[in-house]
């Protein structure tokens, strides 16, 4: 794709790279909570992604891990506006997707994919393969010819490693690896430009997983595709990325090239995470150093002020953090890159030492009323940095 | 809520009078000419127009006062008819209820822990056929073989020519009250045919529930953590498995309670029983409109506060809604 | 949670549970075809497709509560379409009316050519049983037809739609549902301003519809936010489609359930009418629930007139219940086998 | 039933018989305790053993004998009645029942204002008229004078002083009705509000009074007047216990939980003999098919009407449908009734004849509407659908095709009847007192009644003679009028079909004597007795 | 809580007596008018006192069935289990229901995989903690609570008055999971069971959960079986790792060695087909063809062999044996397979 983009929105005052496929902009999605005995009311949100920048490039994997509930899902599916988005834009080569409506959306919808994490439910046990993934070709016209398609589908199936065989059964007689195999010739059946994978092996066993990472990386070369990736799991991520987003919370907390961020995890809560994967190496695992956050993920309907991770941050400091929200930057830091940014106020000062980690009041956001003074400290183990 | 009952008001409301025949009619009794009939109409007010009518229905409502009965008691305060038979009702339910839940609940239980078996079989038949035979046919069966064939339990009514003094109008209730046991004690033999009549539906529901609950809760996972805990089964029972499967059983007490009315109206008519579905039947037939527009907006409310209860209830066994 | 909802929350619960049947099968271990070249994806078996009805199907087969249930209402069917070639009399034919004497002899005995006597008005009990099944196969199954139409429409509308129209009819239902439903059926027919069959299917009818209505609303909203659905929307498939393909047919097993229950249901609230005074007056045509009714003062002397149409009726709809129930539990994934 | 604690209170001083309780199986409640304001059988059951009226029926009898009044005379024209009083009467609550009295209650009777004469069924259709709403009336004054209470109408009616006997003419304490505001009525929405009094304060000079309604049991209880001025009470307390399913009435008797009921089931009978003294009363009543030309032009023919009448088989119908002792009606009343006709043409059923005379009137295979209540059972018809259906075989016998239409009783019925949208209907009457004027006057002197006569050529002629005749003072005239009527309406007009006489029953067991039954459902428990 | 990264005095550990010995433990499961099927055949391991072994394979191989074997906690009906599992002498699988009641939750215990199903969401945490110590220890209600406040700290949870009388909804999910390590501890069992306990949080609290357990087994000198398809999990913490395949144990060995030279194609497989955090970016995985669904029955074949490299003849005519083999400094290797990987790596 070589054309600008033709549309642009009036506050996008920010230059769109020609390379960059997707650009969200402050992309925020509210579920409101309803309760009441005689009548509805809404009581609150849950501020499931409360702020999201992004730009995805032509041909590249954007990986985007976080703890469960931080957002992920709902800012794959707000991205193609199967979730409506609370604010925000989302620029898919160069439309607003966020403003579309009916059919032009509907139209839209050819350009961008989604493969699921649960490859059972999101397959119409009702229907065969076969009309399972024409059904996407008939609504954007391109199961005109019976012949035409046919053929196309046995291209589909050889393309995910399915016998044709496969055509006339349904979704419940298959293995899990092989049902995921069928949800992403679902998606490639319209020839998208951009697929977003919502965790798409979490739900397969491990030595299946492998088949199907291979898989999604064969077919972007081949169908030049875009992706993103949404996964909890570290290592997959970093595998299948170019660049990978970590999510806090609704917000992004840390970006990079895959290669920079694991090298040089800038944010303390992606530092963390990364130390908490076990590596299935003995010699390792007995030797690494953890930083063992305290405590869980706040919930999202009551999310802390300031920097968000304040509540588990061990490196986190007075007023700062708890007052000001860090915004996504790049650092000037020997050695990082200005692709690599990060949303901490102290990330220089911790990279380089000058602050330590401390004990952590273990206090559990998600309730309200928690004040506990006696918390258990956090572990951060001493260790050779 | 008030909505709903809004709207169904109206509707009713709307619909009685579009309806041929009527208070009118009835008032006007077997020598009525037309003249005579457009009279009375004039002097109730049934000549306005529709919607004023029910304005000042609802003028009348709010303060209580529901109009004046034309068939089931004809001249008494529909109001009157209704609280001095609501008791009558109440105590029938409960009783019914009770002998629900007290053979719904353990039948239910045992058959989910020998699912399979011979017990599970027959109860679950007999379940099943509860609410295959039409009440007004259980109704008949038992009073034939209990009160007329084998004389145990009274024929119909309330309670039969015995000194007793009214209270609350919960005749058993008001015989414990008084100190009149003879008096409450006949006060019960005359509910009990017509509750056990009444509590095959609820029954069947309930143990049907308990079983599919106790079931599913077997195959919970905190089933087995607590018999990895090695727990006596007494204790698992009665505090993992029990406290668990009445959640649902609560749920469908509740929505039988709003249903016993339905079963109330065909019972009561067989033992002539001075309740309220009796009542209910009784308006249908004699067109007492102030009785109906009162009755069903109450079994309507009714319905309302029984889910509250059940949602209190719910709260309070259900730690889970309780601190939300 | 509002308090209507526990009626509610029931047919939703029920929607829901049955919504996604897929799940049931997820964690079940086949039998392997045991040599099969393994391709990357490993082996997909040759055998046509199993749906997973056929799947429910099998497991039905061996359920003796559904085979008795099965069984019952076949029979009732078979009699009723060879009602004419079975019964030795028409309905409404008054054979023995020589015999009836008010208060000396009202019911006819048994005799030669009339094993079970006659009834009040001289015809033939035997001929109008057989009879009755017809009349009673007819309100049944078109009282239940018109609550699955009324409930699917309004299910449907809701379910697809959400937002004010699901708001909008859900407060229609919720009237229909705030009142017991044989109360509301009393209401119905009773207040029709003349009697007939028709009254009796309409009232029946009528309380039918939200149960349908709420039941395939629930499964519908499930369906709405199930991954497949929003796969669907993702393909960029019309709406229309999406309703009539996907969330239609993956909603309908509860209701389909429901209505065999409903059957059942409908048949005995006809019997209530009728013992209410409210069924159908004209009797020419022989109907169980309407034979019971009449037979009612009748109990004390002549239990036979009110036993056989009563038994019919208990034998019918216990079939349909078995039935109904055994499918449900076939089709509820979390039904152990 | 009889209790033993209930039993034997020392009340009974004032002679008679072995006390005790009898429990009567009642099928509704009573409406109000004021007559005036009722004119159910439920609400008539309990008062008339409350209050006396100046004349009242020879047990067993529609016919008239004195009460209140000892005897009473009329003047010459027949407009001004002198009625001589029992003295000494006392109402319960001790006041005096005297000539005062008396007229006290005429006057309250003539002074209802609108809302109370909707509620004075009895009042309305006999006397008519109320000065409060300056309607004409029967009544024009009452003047008392010492022991005498002399009436005057406007004009001559036979059922004067018959009338008096009804129940809703029952003589009432003023004192009492001053008292509990007994003319406070009031039409509110739907219905009509009783006062006081007529809830739970009436007060008469009956043999029994009111001892307490239990609305919540369903049961009323009356307690003997040991002041009764005529036959006192033999039982100490009357209850009336109220059981709507007419079997489980039956039921309860057999069980013993009450001592009697009235209209038992036809089918019931034989057995209800067995264990149970089993009362026919005599048929005071008569089921007639109404037609109404108006709905059906057709049956402007009198062919046609006859043609109808033959078609129906009423001696098959009274026997499979109707209890024991019913009659096939030649005429619409019955033959107990002063001016019946004992020698009118008789149809006979004859299906042949029927089809001819259709045929030759042009209205073979005609079709027509066949109207029944739905909902109620009537004395007279103890199961409407089962007569319609009868009715309706016979007639497709003829080769008509008959178009059922049924309503509720007080669902439209009655009303669309009234209204003259019936061309065929089943309906029937039963007699108040024993004059013809209650029957066929009742049926046929508006020209615009249910038979709608004001269209047929000889409808007001027909109106005519019966004002006449019952204007006639002369007794002997009157009933050879009225004789002449009847023959006439079955042989030349005919406006509809008299079918049937039924006798309805009242059943007590064996341990209750001493009551006879009455073909008015009038009652007398003062002589019953219960052995013990 | 500071977890120390080495572990001490091992050897004079494992040479003690076994605390559990599992031999030749098979489960069938029997569905009428199915064929029946082998959940778990012919599985033999020990466990020290204070060791941990380690239960690893896929979904469905019967880790958890074996478990539940050895706890007496199968399904009542539709099973049948062959073998022993004999605890300090006894033979688990041989007692009545009675005395094995009396043994779940005070020497032996287990902790399972979804930490809020496996709590009755009823009945407060506080109850659940002490019920157990009531009837295994004879306490009193009043006398087990002071002690299931002490057991909430050690397992870290922070205010356990107040958690006690707190219902399971209203904690996290890692807090919920602590609370059910705290119900297995109550009786100091000898022997502890997690079925996978880590699966369904996420990593940070894992990390959380498994320092904890880690501790725990080492100040109590508790044994411990872990049961996990994490592989990197047991790394961390097992001494001795079993891996299983279609019910049957195809591999076992110290996990230094497992790791370090996987000799069985299936866990070689399983290695390969795992990214890892420490390796070099970019390489493709190797992942094991096909799925579980291609297995053969073992009793004629190896069950692993359609989906194996390494597939010889043999393999799909008979079945391997489980068989000792060189290596295994400290724990004897064992290893079923026709055709091993040859051990270089
Ligand atoms: N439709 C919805 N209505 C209300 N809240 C929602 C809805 N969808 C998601 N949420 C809430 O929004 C938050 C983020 O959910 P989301 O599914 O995006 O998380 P996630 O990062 O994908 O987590 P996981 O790893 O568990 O899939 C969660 O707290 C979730 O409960
Ligand atoms: N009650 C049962 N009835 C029949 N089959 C069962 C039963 N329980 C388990 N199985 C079967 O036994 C096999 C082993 O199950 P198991 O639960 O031990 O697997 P697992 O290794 O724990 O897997 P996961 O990682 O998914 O927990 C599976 O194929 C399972 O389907
Ligand atoms: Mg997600
Ligand atoms: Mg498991």
């Amino acid at each position: 794709m070589s054309t600008a983009a033709t549309e642009t929105t009036p506050q996008d005052d920010v230059a769109v790279p020609d390379d960059v496929l997707v650009d969200v902009r402050g992309l925020k999605v509210h579920f409101p909570i309803k309760r009441g005995v005689f009548f509805d009311r809404t009581v609150g949100h849950v501020y499931a992604v409360d702020g999201m920048d992004m730009q995805i490039k032509r041909g590249e994997t954007y990986g985007l891990v976080g703890e469960s509930g931080c957002g992920k899902s709902t800012f794959g599916r707000a991205l193609l506006r199967l979730e409506e988005p609370t604010e925000g834009t989302v620029l898919f080569d160069g439309v607003d997707v966020a403003s579309l409506k009916g059919e032009t959306l509907r139209r839209k919808r050819q350009d961008m994919q989604m493969v699921f994490q649960d490859p059972l439910s999101s397959l119409d046990p009702r229907q065969t393969v076969e009309s399972l993934l024409l059904e996407g070709m008939q609504a954007h016209g391109l199961a005109k010819d019976g012949k035409a398609a046919t053929a196309r589908l046995r291209e589909l199936l050889s393309a995910v490693g399915l016998p044709p065989a496969a055509l006339r059964k349904y979704p419940h007689e298959f293995s899990g690896g092989q049902r995921q195999r069928i949800g992403i010739a679902r998606a490639l059946s319209v020839n998208p430009q951009l697929i977003v994978a919502d965790e798409p092996v979490s739900a397969l066993d491990v030595s299946v997983q492998a088949q199907v990472v291979n898989l999604l990386e064969e077919l972007q070369e081949e169908f030049s595709l875009t992706y993103l990736v949404v996964a909890h799991d570290l290592a997959v991520v970093r595998h299948i990325s170019d660049r990978v987003g970590v999510m806090y919370l609704g917000a992004l907390v840390e970006e990079a090239d895959a290669d920079d961020l694991y090298a040089m995890p800038l944010h303390p809560y992606t530092r963390a995470l990364m130390s908490a994967v076990p590596v299935p190496d003995p010699t390792t695992e007995d030797r690494r150093e953890r930083i063992i956050l305290a405590g869980d993920l706040p919930s999202p309907a009551n999310p802390p002020t300031g920097c968000r991770f304040h509540t588990r941050c061990p490196w986190k400091q007075e007023e700062r953090c708890d007052t000001e929200r860090p915004q996504l930057r790049t650092i000037e830091l020997e050695g990082v890159p200005g692709t690599h940014r990060v949303a901490c106020h102290f990330a220089e000062q911790i990279q380089r030492g000058e602050i330590q980690p401390h004990e952590v009041d273990v206090s559990f956001v998600e309730q309200v009323d928690a004040q506990p003074d006696d918390a258990t400290p956090v572990t951060v183990e001493p260790g050779a940095p | 809520m008030v909505g709903v009952m809004l709207l169904l008001s109206l509707l009713l409301f709307v619909w009685l009078r579009s309806l041929p025949g009527g208070p009118a009619s009835a008032i006007c009794g077997d020598r009525c000419n037309p003249a005579k009939l457009a009279q009375i109409k004039k002097t109730l007010g049934l000549d306005d127009p529709v919607i004023v009518q029910y304005l000042n229905f609802l003028k009348r409502a709010v303060t209580g006062d529901f109009g004046v009965s034309t068939g089931v008691q004809p001249g008494r305060s529909s109001m009157e008819i209704f609280v001095e038979r609501l008791p009558a009702t109440i105590e029938l339910g409960v009783l019914a209820m009770i002998i629900a839940v007290a053979a719904g609940i353990p039948l239910g239980y045992l058959a989910a822990r020998r699912r399979g078996g011979i017990l599970d079989g027959l109860t679950l038949t007999s379940s099943l056929l509860g609410v295959a035979i039409p009440v007004f046919f259980t109704a008949f069966v038992l009073k034939y073989f209990f009160a007329v064939d084998w004389h145990l339990f009274p024929i119909s009514g309330r309670q039969g020519d015995i000194e007793a003094t009214r209270v609350t109008n919960f005749f058993v209730l008001d015989g414990l009250l008084t100190r009149e046991w003879d008096a409450a004690w006949d006060a019960l033999r005359h509910l009990i045919l017509p509750a056990v009549t009444l509590a095959t539906i609820p029954f069947s529901f309930v143990f049907r529930i308990t079983r599919a609950a106790v079931l599913d809760v077997l195959d919970e996972d905190y089933v087995r953590t607590a018999e990895a805990k090695g727990l006596s089964s007494k204790v698992i029972t009665r505090r993992h498995v029990l406290r668990n499967a009445m959640l649902p059983v609560v749920t469908i007490i509740g929505l039988q309670m709003g249903a016993l009315l339905g079963g109330a109206i065909l019972t009561e008519t067989v033992f002539g029983f001075p309740g309220l579905g009796d009542a209910l039947a009784r308006a249908f037939t004699g067109r007492d409109y102030s009785m109906l527009q009162l009755l069903i907006l109450m079994a309507a409310a009714t319905y309302v506060v029984v889910n509250l209860l059940v949602d209190i209830t719910y709260a309070y066994i259900d730690p889970r809604v309780r601190t939300r | 949670m509002t308090p209507l909802n526990r009626k509610k929350e029931r047919l939703d619960g029920l929607a829901a549970s049955t919504a996604a049947p897929a799940a049931g099968q997820a964690g079940g271990v086949d039998v392997m075809d045991p040599v099969d070249p393994v391709g990357e994806a490993g082996a997909v078996r040759d055998a046509e497709g199993v749906s997973l009805l056929a799947s429910a199907w099998r497991r039905l087969r061996r359920n003796p509560m559904f085979i008795i249930g099965a069984v019952l209402v076949a029979l009732f069917i078979l009699v009723a379409v060879f009602a004419p070639l079975l019964a030795p009399h028409a309905p409404d034919d008054r054979p023995l009316i020589g015999q009836i004497s008010a208060s000396t002899n009202p019911i006819p005995k048994a005799q030669d050519g009339f094993p079970l006597g006659g009834d009040e008005k001289g015809r033939d009990l035997l001929s109008r049983l057989i009879y009755g099944s017809r009349q009673t196969l007819i309100v049944g199954v078109l009282a239940t037809l018109g609550g699955l139409a009324g409930g699917v429409t309004l299910g449907t509308l809701a379910g697809a739609f959400g937002g004010w129209v699901d708001s909008v009819v859900m407060r229609v239902v919720d009237v229909l549902l705030s009142l017991p439903s044989i109360l509301l059926a009393i209401t119905i027919a009773s207040l029709a301003s003349q009697p007939s069959q028709w009254t009796v299917i309409v009232a029946i009818a009528i309380v039918q519809v939200p149960v349908f209505a709420r039941l395939l609303r629930g499964s519908m909203l499930a369906q709405r936010s199930s991954d497949h659905v929003l796969a669907a929307r993702s393909l960029g498939v019309k709406r229309s489609a999406i309703v009539f393909r996907h969330m239609l047919p993956n909603s309908l097993g509860p209701v389909f359930v429901q209505s065999t229950l409903a059957l059942s249901v409908s048949i005995i609230e006809a019997a209530a009418l009728s013992f209410l005074g409210l069924g159908n007056p004209d009797d020419s045509k022989a109907e169980w629930g309407q034979m019971l009714g009449a037979a009612q003062n009748l109990f004390d002397l002549y239990p036979h007139i009110a036993f056989w149409p009563a038994a019919c009726i208990v034998v019918v709809s216990l079939g349909f219940t078995l039935m109904g129930e055994s499918m449900r539990e076939a089709l509820d994934p979390k039904s152990r086998r | 039933a009889s209790s033993d604690r209930d039993s034997g209170s020392g009340s009974s001083s004032g002679g008679g018989g072995g006390g005790g309780t009898l429990t009567f199986g009642a099928a509704g409640a009573p409406a109000v305790f004021d007559p005036f304001y009722a004119s159910d059988g439920e609400t008539f059951r309990v008062t008339r053993q409350l209050y006396d009226t100046l004349v009242m029926f020879k047990p067993g009898t529609a016919d008239m004998t004195p009460a209140l009044a000892e005897s009473w005379n009329n003047s010459p024209d027949g407009k001004t009645w002198t009625f001589n009083l029992r003295s000494g009467v006392k109402f319960s609550d001790g006041t005096a029942l005297d000539a005062t009295a008396v007229c006290k209650n005429f006057e309250r009777w003539y002074n209802q204002t609108a809302d109370g004469l909707a509620g004075a069924e009895y009042w309305s259709s006999n006397f008519g008229g109320s000065k409060v709403t300056k309607e004409p009336s029967l009544y024009k004054s009452c003047t008392p004078t010492s022991n005498k209470v002399v009436v005057q109408l406007n004009r001559v009616t036979s059922k004067f002083p018959s009338v008096l006997g009804l129940p809703s003419f029952s003589i009432q304490s003023p004192t009492a009705m001053d008292k509990y505001k007994a003319n406070d009525l009031k039409g509110k929405g739907e219905g009509i509000a009783y006062p006081e009094y007529a809830k739970s304060h009436p007060t008469g000079s009956g043999p029994f009074t009111l001892e307490k309604y239990d609305t919540a049991n369903q049961t009323i209880t009356l307690k003997r007047n040991a002041n009764y001025w005529g036959d006192k009470a033999k039982i100490d307390k009357l209850v009336f216990k109220i059981i709507p399913n007419e079997s489980s009435r039956k039921q309860a008797l057999e069980a013993g939980e009450i001592d009697g009921y009235d209209f038992p089931n036809p089918a019931d009978w034989n057995s209800l003999k067995q264990n149970n003294d089993l009362k026919v009363r005599p048929a005071f009543n008569v089921l007639y098919l109404g037609l109404n030309a108006k709905a059906n032009p057709k049956l402007k023919d009198l062919k046609v009407r006859q043609a109808l009448m033959t078609a129906i088989n009423r001696p098959q119908l009274v026997k499979s449908q109707l209890p024991e002792g019913a009659k096939v009606a030649d005429e619409f009343m019955p033959d107990t009734v002063d001016g019946y006709n004992t020698s009118p043409t008789k149809y006979t059923y004859d299906v042949n004849k029927a089809k001819q005379m259709l045929q030759q009137a042009g209205a073979a295979g005609m079709q027509i509407e066949l109207w029944y209540p739905s909902e109620v059972s009537r004395p007279y018809m103890p199961n409407p659908q089962k007569i319609f259906d009868a009715i309706k075989k016979d007639w497709e016998a003829a080769g008509l095709k008959v178009k059922p239409v049924t309503k509720p009783w007080n669902g439209g019925y009655l009303d669309a009847v009234d209204n003259g949208d019936a061309s065929s209907f089943l309906l029937g009457w039963t007699g108040d007192y024993n004059t013809a004027d209650n029957f066929i006057g009742t049926f046929f002197t508006e020209t615009t009644n249910r038979f709608q006569t004001g269209q047929y050529p000889w409808g007001k002629q027909l109106s005519a003679e019966l004002t006449k005749a019952d204007s006639t003072v002369d007794e002997a005239d009157r009933t050879a009028q009225y004789k002449t009527i009847n023959n006439k309406l079955v042989t030349e007009y005919l406006p509809g079909l008299p079918i049937s006489h039924s006798p309805p029953a009242i059943v007590f067991n064996k341990k209750v004597s001493g009551i006879t039954p009455s073909p008015l459902t009038d009652e007398r428990y003062n002589y019953a007795e219960i052995k013990k | 809580m500071t977890a120390t990264t080495t572990r001490t005095s091992r050897d004079a550990r494992t040479s003690r007596e076994p605390l559990l010995q599992v031999r030749d433990l098979s489960v069938t499961f029997r569905r009428s008018g199915e064929e029946p099927f082998h959940a778990v055949s012919g599985v033999s391991f020990d466990v020290q006192p204070g060791q941990t072994v380690g239960l690893v394979g896929e979904s469905g191989c019967g880790k958890s069935v074996t478990s539940l074997a050895i706890m007496g906690l199968l399904p009542k009906r539709g099973n049948t289990v062959t073998g022993e599992a004999v605890f300090e002498g006894t033979d688990l699988l041989k007692l009545s229901p009675k005395q094995m009641r009396d043994r779940r939750g005070r020497d032996v215990a287990m902790i399972f995989q979804d930490p809020l199903s496996s709590l009755n969401p009823v009945v407060p945490i506080g109850r659940q903690v002490t019920e157990v110590m009531e009837r295994h220890q004879g306490l009193s209600r009043k006398e087990a609570e002071p002690k299931a406040r002490e057991l909430l700290d050690k397992v870290g949870i922070p205010d356990p008055s107040r958690r006690l009388k707190e219902y399971p909804h209203q904690l996290s999910g890692g807090m919920r999971q602590r609370a059910l390590i705290a119900m297995a501890l109550a009786c100091a069992p000898r022997l502890l069971i997690a079925d996978e306990p880590t699966t369904a949080l996420d990593v940070t609290i894992q990390a959380q959960i498994l320092t904890l357990l880690k501790d725990l087994v080492q100040d109590s000198d508790t044994a411990l079986i872990m049961i996990t398809h994490d592989l990197g999990v047991v790394a961390g913490l097992c001494d001795e790792v079993n891996v299983l395949y279609g019910g049957r144990i195809v591999e076992r060995a110290d996990r230094h060695d497992l790791f370090a030279r996987p000799r069985h194609p299936y866990t070689h497989g399983l290695l390969a087909s795992i990214p890892r955090l420490d390796s070099a970016r970019g390489e493709r995985l190797n992942p094991v063809p096909g799925s579980v669904a291609d297995n053969l029955p073992w009793d004629h074949a190896c069950a692993f062999a359609p989906r194996c490299s390494n597939a010889v003849e043999a393999c799909r005519t008979t079945q391997p044996e489980l068989e000792r083999i060189e290596g295994g400094v400290e724990t004897p290797r064992l290893l079923r397979c026709h055709n091993p990987i040859s051990e270089e790596a």
